[in-house]
């Protein structure tokens, strides 16, 4: 383990793992021959790619320490010295799962576009695999700006990967996506420029350690906010979610809901929090009752849906509503549950839109009211569907329980109001999912065109089974992922806890003064 | 200072220097009738700078004022000459150099 | 009675100049088809005058009586300048093999302007400013309307050449009211007579009307209304010229009298710069929006462009000019490149400027419109392109300087303009194919490909441009 | 490890049954999971004896599962004298239920299925009842609730089917949405979820008070209550009950072994879990025993008017869980988790000996469609009666035992609650008496209504359904009896041992021991139950048409009883139309015309006219353009002129 | 001093009257005319302010070249004289309010006219007492502000050039005299002799 550990620490794994795709990338631009051909050879360079880039992920989570809360594997290189910005990069317990969930989901995602992707293939694949490099370098960057660089960056493939493969009113979506989230990040970039002039740095664990003052911490606070918020996003700057999700091509779904909803999450987790506590403690009601109505709006939005990615769209908008709340719990149960739940969210939702990619695939629409019987001639798919629809309730024994569960717990501690109005989500979360699921799978097999429809193929089960896998084992022993971030979680708390303390004594009017005071 | 050729008083010059200002800005914008017109409004405009400058510059007795005088009139008269170019071949082209005729382009 | 001036500092200039004339005789004796050998000449001889201006960079000189100054700033500016004028260049020279109405003057033309806009960003008087800038804008009034067949080209240069002549006239009532009440037109003495601060009201008033005649020639708002028009107008190697080069000239030439003799009113024009840029940023991501025509829409994103670059203006700081050269040269790259793309822009020989005439490039034309989606996405400030720093720099310049409004208001604005810069990206990616456009001629291809590039290496390795703009900023700063 | 064998053999059957079952053949199926299960029954009788005779109970770590801060969960297999009960209770009623499946799903074309998710809810129960903590609880306590989803919906072809099925595992969530809160208070108040913890801190919060809600409560009351709530669902008490009777859409093992012997227990088996905790919150018991005294009385009345003969069954369990609420929250829960055992067998005996006569019926449930049939198959009748007599508590069966103990408990309270608790369970036990025998006149005496392709091919059940049932009668006959000393006689103290902890002074089970009750009141409940029979007799068997006219002279009491008391009506239209009719109105309206109208949508608009007000504005008219310069140089003046505060200021004369 | 007064204030007034006249003329020709008139009483106040040279060069270049170019352009363009549009006086208000605004603003600096203080020290090139004006301009023009005058010959080259791209026009009609051609001219190139054969004529 140790020599293994050493091995390790001599390569620049993170900057590997994240420019691995890009390389890949480069290859697939350089094949030459009839398109025929060229398709070909770019689904298998960027199968491998993310497949390699998987594994060697793995070493990071191999390789890692748990039991500090530094950053590990750090890189550092100069950029703009004279701007004291540097390319530096490093993992701790909060990021270190992400850069696995984004090298997870890749090569699923390239299983997954194998044949539904017909037009531009190549182009597909160097999107997706630059993509990739966006996503990893963002959860490895140590400084903002660079940061910045990764968390823009990803609006550029995902808008072409909407916007070119995508269906339906794609350019629609595909705009929304991007002006929506740029209208967000820019406002970030201002909050970010303010804050390096008043540290005088970019570097993310120096930022952690400087005192803003907090007259202007409430600014810079909703700087952040405005490009966080619409990233996870919270109610009401959700509504580029359904439409990016729909118009989307599965493997865009899959990302989008995997990893790029979760860049909001963390980034309230690597900056607000740490960076900004007072106002985090100030803002804390306005994100209770945001995420509350996230979960409590979009749950029953999500019911009467009828488009299958529609309806996942609006239970991950209810979903991340858990990881907000979560996050500004500001307590060890509600931040861990919150990763966790980001984690869990990303395979399950992920894996639910693999699932509507299938039967999309077969029949070329996502109408809910086409479909029904599903159970009858498909049944591998009906269980595969099963596990995740179960997972995304929140069932016991499956990922989504887990981070849900905890989130409650660390909600309740802090404000009970708020764990008994967001508890309603899981009524909600079961009603909605047990009803899409009873009207595509199960009912009587009637219609001719459903009747033909075909089981899930050998590339099919190879996409499911793993995430099913994976899924059980964040269920069932979710303590591996628990003990990676513990460490890192408990170092961020203790010193938010000291100012939560600080303030609630001195009783700063705060802006629960106006919203949710009384709810406590 | 020289105090004779100020028995005026400088503001005096000024002030009708600034009248033939505005009068010129006025030519510009109120006109809808010729191109030729807007460009006599130009001349006026850079007249009423001329009075401006040479007032100075005898106001402070400093010769600068004159010099940049100068320059200023040969400079308007190359302006002039390409201003007056400009209209003939627009001239050419459109037969007309009536203002309201120069819209072609908008938006 | 007096020796001869140092003659050394403005050499380049002066070497410009006679090249101009000895072109010019060889134009006129060569006649029409001279056109191609004198624009590859004027861009070797501006490569001549860069190289020289470089070699000579890092020296602080006056000459001329102190009318002339050249130090690290104007080196920066001026090579810049260069930089944009020789690649428009370029593009006037495959313009001229394509379009077949090219006149040998129209090299010789821009040799001139570029030389009006090298004086007047060495200018260190009031008056060698105005010289420089008329030298600069009769060239350009010539060039909007050297189409002198074509309707629009000849309104461009009626409606360039009207408001440009009352903006002169803003312009030089306002320096003879500085002079007036200043007492002298050097910018040495200025900065000592405005010392003080805010004391004088009339210099005051002059500085204003100042940053009107000079708002003009950088298009911002509300001096911008002829920028649309003329740039439609006038012949597209044209309508990139006028985009690049005089916008580089007008900010140095800003930075200079700003920073310099009313370097000591900063809290005085600060107020004006500020609102000049929202409105420009503002104005030119809105009315962008509803443009059809890609030069208009070119148009519309220098004014905001410009409006970027005035936040580093108003940011009064060293930053802020660091932030306002880095960004322009992004900015030139940026433009160059997209117009290299118009200027390719041809169906059946005929030059189309409609924006969906692109349509499906990425299917018919895939490296073309990756270049030109690069460019966008550059152009919009999304990181991994140069743009972002381009940005950034200015942005970072703002928030420091505490103009919190006007950043704010900057990257919302440069966020509904990213609309239509996507727009094109759409066009070209997500539409079916329109007719093929024709296959551009070499140079302009390697315009395109460089730019692009370029965008992408900037992002990668800024540090080396940031030095440099860092040492020309600082020159703005004595002591 | 015959512990872990008990709880992980079932779900080994399940895995292979269920991923395997293609291969190993629908006889494969039947043998793997009836193994499983039968030899989990087999290894829980050595440890019940173990660890409750015995009293050797202890805790089986199996693996760690989560650690966040202080909150911390095991897996971890508790075994007590109420987990030992339990899980004999649940394998061998389960082991039954396997084996009578395999003959009455045999046309059934899936089921290694069926087999799989018997099994897997078997597993889900031991895991339940085993649990060391309240998160393992909850594991468990959602995996029965979701297999129970799984298998109401087994049908999947039936639209009833599937909604039952949704139905059941919605409502269930609504208890489970009070139990997680529980938890939560459970852990806000411990800082703990592991049993051991709780309860050894349990009375010294017992003064404590808790701000919740922004109401400040008793610490215990509030969290008891939580869980309760969860109770309730799990138990189908009163305003959660409407899922269960809609459960009898599953195939009908399925109501034998979930919705009669084990799932639905899960709910007195959990306050009787907790009762070191319920012990000190007063008015949360008192909460219990109202609850379970409504719900027993509420169910019943229903039942009596019910033509379902599972849904009578099922209104039954309601009833009867009401029945054990009521033993817990007068602090018997010996007598509840005595009740439960009892209840169990004879309450699989009942449906699946109705599972019997739909089988011969050709899947006909409407007993109106029946009847005249006792002797075509005399078997089931026998054994349904034997259920019969067990429910009504007509000794020496088992029903009586318990039973008894419940409304004496009640008697013996001094509380109010358990005042009100007996009179409902006295009249209960009426009703009750009333609709059970009522179900076995109708469907096996008076003429034959079925038609004549039915009767024709009334058969008895085979054997493989058969044996079981005899086991289960015996069970019905004999456990009562066989367990009453040992439960709640005077020896119970040492048998529950650490597992059911009871305050001295709410010791009804001991008061109702000593107390010496006039004649009339120890035997009220032999007696009404006598009576409900003679009622029946009169109204089904001397007298038919007499109860059509009783429904005709009372016709709003009728219906309202038919439908359930319109719980079903009162709940779509407060909850279910409402959501649907929000979610639209979030959708269309807020999503749709509020946030895209104003958001996104409105400010692209708003951009749109405003470049096209931009483009007016550039009229391409020259003076127009210069006088845009104009008026900006004008304000620009103007403003400096302002702002240097006219003429006066700063200008030297 | 009297004397100095009016004529300022006549040449002032006469200035006035003749820009106002320039914009409102409807025939541009009288504006044209009416400019001049302007330019000679600028002229005039020039010389009140003793800028002789300036003066003088006002009126020869002005009014000799520039004005006389106008009038030039005028009569070739032969413009109709136009009415005045309605457009005119819809803008009249708000012009008119625009412009006395920036008018009175501008008074009113002048009003509280002050040269700042350290204005003579930073004089460039003071007027020396006794030389004549037009002495000490061309004392400084070729020296001092030799650069400057360098600058304004090249506008003016400027100004040629683009005054001939513009305008210059090689037309087919006119026929022009080109000595090579002539002297190189044989009679071979040019004359046919042709024998006429009597009676029958010529078949051209």
């Amino acid at each position: 383990m140790t020599a293994l550990r050493n091995f390790i620490d001599g390569l620049p794994i993170l900057s590997l793992v994240t420019f691995l795709p890009l390389l890949g990338a480069g290859l697939i631009l350089a094949v030459r021959g009839d398109s025929e051909t060229v398709a070909r050879q770019a689904r298998f360079i960027a199968l491998w790619t993310t497949l390699i880039t998987f594994a060697l992920s793995l070493f990071i989570w191999i390789g890692f320490n748990p039991t500090t809360s530094a950053f590990q594997f750090e890189e550092r290189a100069e950029w703009l010295p004279q701007y004291k910005i540097t390319y530096r990069m490093g993992v701790d317990g909060i990021s270190m799962l992400f850069v696995i969930l984004s090298t997870f989901l890749m090569p699923l995602c390239v299983l997954a576009s194998w044949h539904s992707i017909e037009k531009m293939v190549r182009e597909y694949m160097v999107a997706f695999l630059a993509l990739e490099t966006m996503m990893i370098g963002m959860f490895c960057a140590m400084d903002m700006v660079l940061f910045y660089v990764f968390f823009e960056g990803v609006l550029i493939p995902m808008f072409l990967i909407i916007g070119i493969w995508g269906g339906g009113r794609r350019v629609y979506s595909a705009f929304k996506f991007f002006l929506f989230t740029l209208t967000g990040s820019v406002l970030l970039l201002v909050a970010m420029l303010a804050m390096y002039y008043t540290a005088g740095t970019t570097d993310i664990p120096t930022l952690m350690n400087t005192k803003f003052p907090v007259p202007m911490q409430y600014w810079l606070w909703l700087g952040l906010f405005a490009s966080f918020a619409v990233k996870v996003p919270m109610w009401p700057v959700h509504t580029w979610l359904p439409d990016a999700h729909v118009d989307a091509p599965t493997a865009g779904s899959v990302i989008l809901a995997g990893v790029l909803l979760k860049m909001g999450g963390y980034g309230f987790l690597r900056f607000s929090l740490p960076m900004l506590p007072e106002a985090s403690v100030y803002f804390t009601p306005l994100i209770y009752t945001l995420s509350v109505i996230a979960i409590i709006y979009t749950s029953l939005v999500a019911l009467v849906q009828q488009d299958m990615k529609k309806l996942i769209a609006y239970s991950s908008v209810a979903h991340m509503g858990y990881v907000t709340l979560g996050v500004f719990a500001g307590n060890q149960q509600g931040v861990q549950g919150a990763i966790f739940q980001m984690l869990s969210h990303g395979v399950v939702s992920g894996a639910l839109f693999l699932c509507v990619g299938v039967v999309y695939d077969r029949l070329h629409t996502r109408e809910i009211d086409r479909y029904g019987g599903l159970a009858d001639n498909m049944p591998k798919y009906a269980f595969v569907f099963m596990v995740f629809m179960l997972a995304s309730v929140g069932l016991p024994g499956t990922a989504g329980f887990v981070g849900e569960f905890l989130v409650l717990a660390g909600a309740f501690q802090a404000n009970s109001w708020v764990a008994l109005l967001a508890a309603s989500g899981v009524i909600l979360g079961a009603t909605y999912m047990l009803y899409l699921y009873r009207r595509v799978i199960f009912g009587a097999l009637t219609k001719a065109d459903v009747k033909a429809m075909l089981d899930l193929d050998r590339r099919e089960i190879a996409i499911f089974a793993p995430v099913v896998a994976v899924v059980m084992w964040m269920g069932l022993y979710p303590l591996p992922f628990l003990d990676v971030m513990n460490v890192s979680v408990t170092e961020l708390l203790n010193k938010y806890q000291a100012v939560v303390v600080s303030t609630s004594t001195a009783d700063a009017g705060t802006v629960g003064g106006s919203l949710l005071a009384w709810l406590r | 200072m020289i105090p004779g050729p100020l028995a005026i008083g400088l503001g005096h010059y000024l002030t009708v220097a600034a009248i033939l200002f505005t009068l010129g800005i006025f030519g510009i914008f109120l006109n809808r009738k010729n191109l030729i017109v807007i460009m006599m409004s130009i001349e006026l405009m850079l007249l009423a700078v001329n009075i401006n400058l040479v007032a100075f510059s005898a106001a402070l007795g400093d010769l600068v004022g004159q010099v940049f005088t100068m320059l200023v009139l040969t400079v308007a008269a190359a302006e002039a000459a390409i201003g007056l170019a400009i209209v003939v071949v627009f001239y050419r082209n459109r037969r007309s150099i009536e203002v309201e005729d120069i819209n072609r382009m908008k938006g | 009675m007096t020796a001869l001036p140092d003659f050394a500092p403005a050499l380049p200039e002066i070497v410009l100049l006679i090249a101009g004339m000895v072109y010019l005789l060889f134009g006129v004796l060569r006649d029409e088809d001279s056109t191609q050998v004198l624009s590859w000449a004027t861009i070797a001889i501006m490569a001549v005058a860069g190289v020289m201006i470089y070699r000579a960079s890092g020296a602080t000189a006056t000459t001329f009586g102190g009318l002339f100054l050249v130090n690290s700033f104007t080196t920066y500016a001026k090579l810049l300048t260069l930089l944009g004028a020789g690649l428009t260049l370029v593009m006037v020279n495959s313009w001229a093999h394509t379009a077949g109405t090219a006149r040998f003057e129209i090299p010789i033309l821009v040799l001139f302007s570029t030389v009006g806009m090298l004086l007047m960003i060495s200018a260190n008087d009031l008056i060698a400013l105005y010289v420089g800038l008329e030298l600069q804008s009769l060239s350009l009034y010539v060039l909007a309307a050297v189409h002198r067949n074509d309707l629009r080209a000849t309104e461009a240069g009626v409606k360039y050449f009207v408001l440009g002549a009352l903006a002169s006239g803003l312009l030089l009532y306002g320096a003879s009211l500085v002079y007036g009440f200043a007492g002298t037109t050097t910018f040495a003495g200025l900065a000592e007579a405005t010392k003080g601060g805010a004391d004088n009201i009339g210099v005051l008033i002059g500085i204003v009307f100042v940053i009107s005649g000079l708002a003009f020639k950088v298009s911002a708002v509300p001096f911008h209304m002829w920028t649309p028009d003329v740039y439609e107008g006038a012949p597209t190697p044209i309508t990139a010229f006028f985009s690049v080069a005089p916008k580089i000239a007008g900010l140095a030439l800003f930075l200079r009298v700003l920073y310099g003799p009313f370097g000591p009113m900063l809290a005085q024009w600060q107020q004006v710069i500020e609102a000049i840029a929202i409105l420009s940023m503002a104005w030119g991501a809105i009315a962008a929006i509803a443009q059809r025509n890609v030069k208009r829409l070119m148009a519309y994103s220098s004014i905001g462009n410009l409006g970027y670059a005035l936040v580093g203006l108003a940011s009064g700081t060293m930053e802020g000019a660091r932030g306002l050269l880095f960004f322009m040269l992004i900015y030139i790259l940026m433009n160059v490149g997209t117009f290299a793309c118009i200027l390719s822009m041809r169906v059946n020989g005929k030059p189309v400027e409609d924006i969906s005439a692109l349509s499906g490039l990425s299917k018919t034309r895939p490296l073309t419109a990756l270049a030109l989606a690069a460019l966008m996405f550059s152009m919009s400030g999304i990181p991994p392109l140069a743009g972002f720093w381009g940005k950034f720099y200015i942005f970072m310049a703002g928030v420091n300087a505490g103009l919190y409004t006007l950043s704010v208001v900057g990257v919302l604005s440069s966020a509904v303009a990213a609309f239509y810069y996507l727009r094109i990206i759409k066009v070209m990616y997500f539409d079916e194919p329109a007719p093929a456009l024709e296959t551009p001629d070499t140079s302009t291809s390697i315009l395109i490909g460089a730019a692009s590039i370029a965008m992408l290496l900037l992002f990668i390795v800024p540090s080396p441009i940031a030095n440099s703009a860092a040492v020309a900023a600082k020159s703005l700063f004595p002591g | 490890m015959l512990m872990v064998a008990s709880v992980f053999l079932p779900l080994l059957g399940a895995t292979i049954a269920g991923f395997f079952g293609r291969f190993i053949g629908n006889r494969g199926a039947h043998v793997v999971t009836c193994l499983g299960i039968g030899l989990a029954a087999v290894c829980s009788i050595p440890t019940f004896i173990d660890v409750a005779i015995h009293g050797h109970s202890h805790v089986v770590p199996v693996f760690s599962f989560l650690v966040s801060g202080t909150f911390e969960a095991a897996w971890a297999l508790r075994y007590d004298t109420l987990s030992a009960t339990m899980v004999m209770t649940v394998s061998c009623v389960s082991t039954l239920i396997h084996v009578y499946s395999v003959g009455y799903m045999s046309h059934d074309k899936s089921q290694p299925r069926f087999m799989a998710y018997l099994s897997l809810f078997s597993f889900a129960m031991l895991a339940l009842v085993t649990a060391d903590n309240l998160v393992q609880l909850f594991f468990g306590w959602e995996g029965v609730g979701v297999v129970s989803y799984l298998l109401i919906g087994f049908w999947y072809h039936k639209p009833s089917a599937c909604a039952a099925a949704i139905k059941a595992f919605v409502v269930n969530r609504v208890g489970d949405f009070g139990f997680l809160l529980g938890i939560f208070a459970a852990y806000y108040l411990f800082d703990a979820v592991t049993f051991d913890v709780i309860f050894s801190a349990a009375p010294g919060k017992a003064d404590s008070t808790v701000t919740l809600f922004s109401h400040q409560w008793h610490a215990l009351t509030i969290t008891c209550l939580l869980l309760f709530v969860g109770a309730m669902g799990k138990s189908a008490q009163l305003f959660l009950h409407t899922w269960l009777p809609d459960a009898m859409e599953g195939p009908t093992p399925v109501s034998a072994l979930i919705h009669a012997a084990t799932m639905v227990t899960a709910g007195v088996f959990l306050v009787a879990r907790m009762s070191p905790l319920f012990e000190y919150a007063p008015t949360a018991l008192a909460v219990v025993t109202i609850v379970g005294a409504t719900t027993a009385f509420f169910a019943a009345t229903v039942g009596c008017v019910q033509n379902d003969i599972k849904r009578i069954i099922a209104y039954s369990t309601c009833s009867q869980l009401g029945y054990m609420f009521v033993a817990c929250g007068v602090s018997a829960y010996q007598g509840g988790i005595f009740h439960l055992m009892t209840h169990a067998w004879f309450k699989a005996l009942l449906f699946l000996s109705a599972g019997s006569v739909i089988h011969a019926m050709s899947d006909e449930q409407d007993i109106r469609k029946m009847g005249g049939i006792w002797n075509k198959i005399p078997m089931t009748f026998a054994v349904m009666t034997i259920g019969t007599i067990a429910i009504t508590g007509i000794p020496p069966l088992s029903g009586f035992f318990s039973k008894d103990m419940i409304i004496e408990a009640a008697h013996a309270s001094e509380t109010s609650a358990g005042h009100y608790a007996y009179l409902m369970t006295i009249l209960v036990a009426l009703l009750t008496s009333f609709y059970s025998w009522r179900l076995i006149f109708i469907t096996f005496f008076g003429v034959p209504r079925a038609d004549h392709h039915t009767m024709e091919h009334i058969h008895e059940s085979p054997y493989v359904m058969l044996i079981p049932l005899f086991v289960l009668s015996l069970g019905a006959v004999f456990i009562g009896g066989g367990f009453n000393e040992l439960f709640v006689g005077h020896g119970r103290e040492h048998f529950w041992g650490e597992a059911i902890k009871v305050l001295p002074a709410h010791d009804t089970i001991e008061r109702a021991h000593n107390e010496h009750a006039p004649f009339v009141i120890e035997w009220l409940p032999l007696i009404v139950s006598l009576a409900g029979l003679a009622v029946a007799y009169w109204m089904y068997m001397a007298r038919p048409g007499t109860a059509a006219r009783l429904a005709n002279s009372m016709p709003w009491l009728y219906r309202f009883l038919l439908n359930k008391w319109y719980f079903d009506e009162l709940y779509n239209f407060l909850f279910v139309r409402p959501a649907f009719k929000l979610g639209r109105l979030f959708w269309k309206g807020g999503d749709g015309a509020i946030i895209d109208g104003l958001g996104p949508d409105g400010v692209s608009s708003v951009v749109v006219r405003a470049a096209r007000r931009l483009g007016i504005v550039q009229s391409g008219y020259l003076y127009h353009y210069a006088f845009a310069m104009i008026i900006g140089i004008a304000g620009v003046v103007t403003w400096m002129v302002i702002r240097a505060g006219g003429f006066g200021h700063g200008v030297t004369p | 001093m009297i004397v100095a007064s009016l004529a300022f204030y006549l040449f002032a007034f006469m200035a006035v009257i003749g820009a106002l006249n320039v914009i409102f003329q409807r025939n541009p020709v009288h504006s044209v005319l009416w400019l001049i008139f302007t330019f000679f009483n600028a002229a005039g106040l020039f010389v009140l302010l003793g800028a002789e040279f300036v003066a003088m060069i006002l009126v020869v270049v002005y009014v000799g070249a520039v004005a006389v170019l106008f009038l030039f352009v005028v009569m070739m363009l032969d413009i109709n004289i136009v009415v005045m549009r309605e457009g005119f006086l819809r803008y009249m208000p708000i012009g008119a309010l625009i412009g006395v605004v920036l008018l009175v603003e501008l008074a009113l600096v002048f009003g509280g006219w002050a040269i700042s203080p350290e204005a003579s020290g930073l004089r460039t090139t003071p007027i020396v007492a006794g030389v004549s004006n037009t002495q000490a301009l061309g004392a400084v023009l070729y020296t001092k502000y030799a650069y400057l005058f360098q600058v304004s010959g090249v506008i003016l080259l400027v100004a040629m050039i683009g005054a001939i791209v513009l305008t210059h026009r090689r037309r087919a009609g006119p026929r022009r005299q080109t000595i090579e051609n002539q002297v190189n001219r044989s009679a071979a190139d040019t004359l046919e002799i042709v024998k006429v054969q009597t009676g029958r004529g010529v078949s051209l």
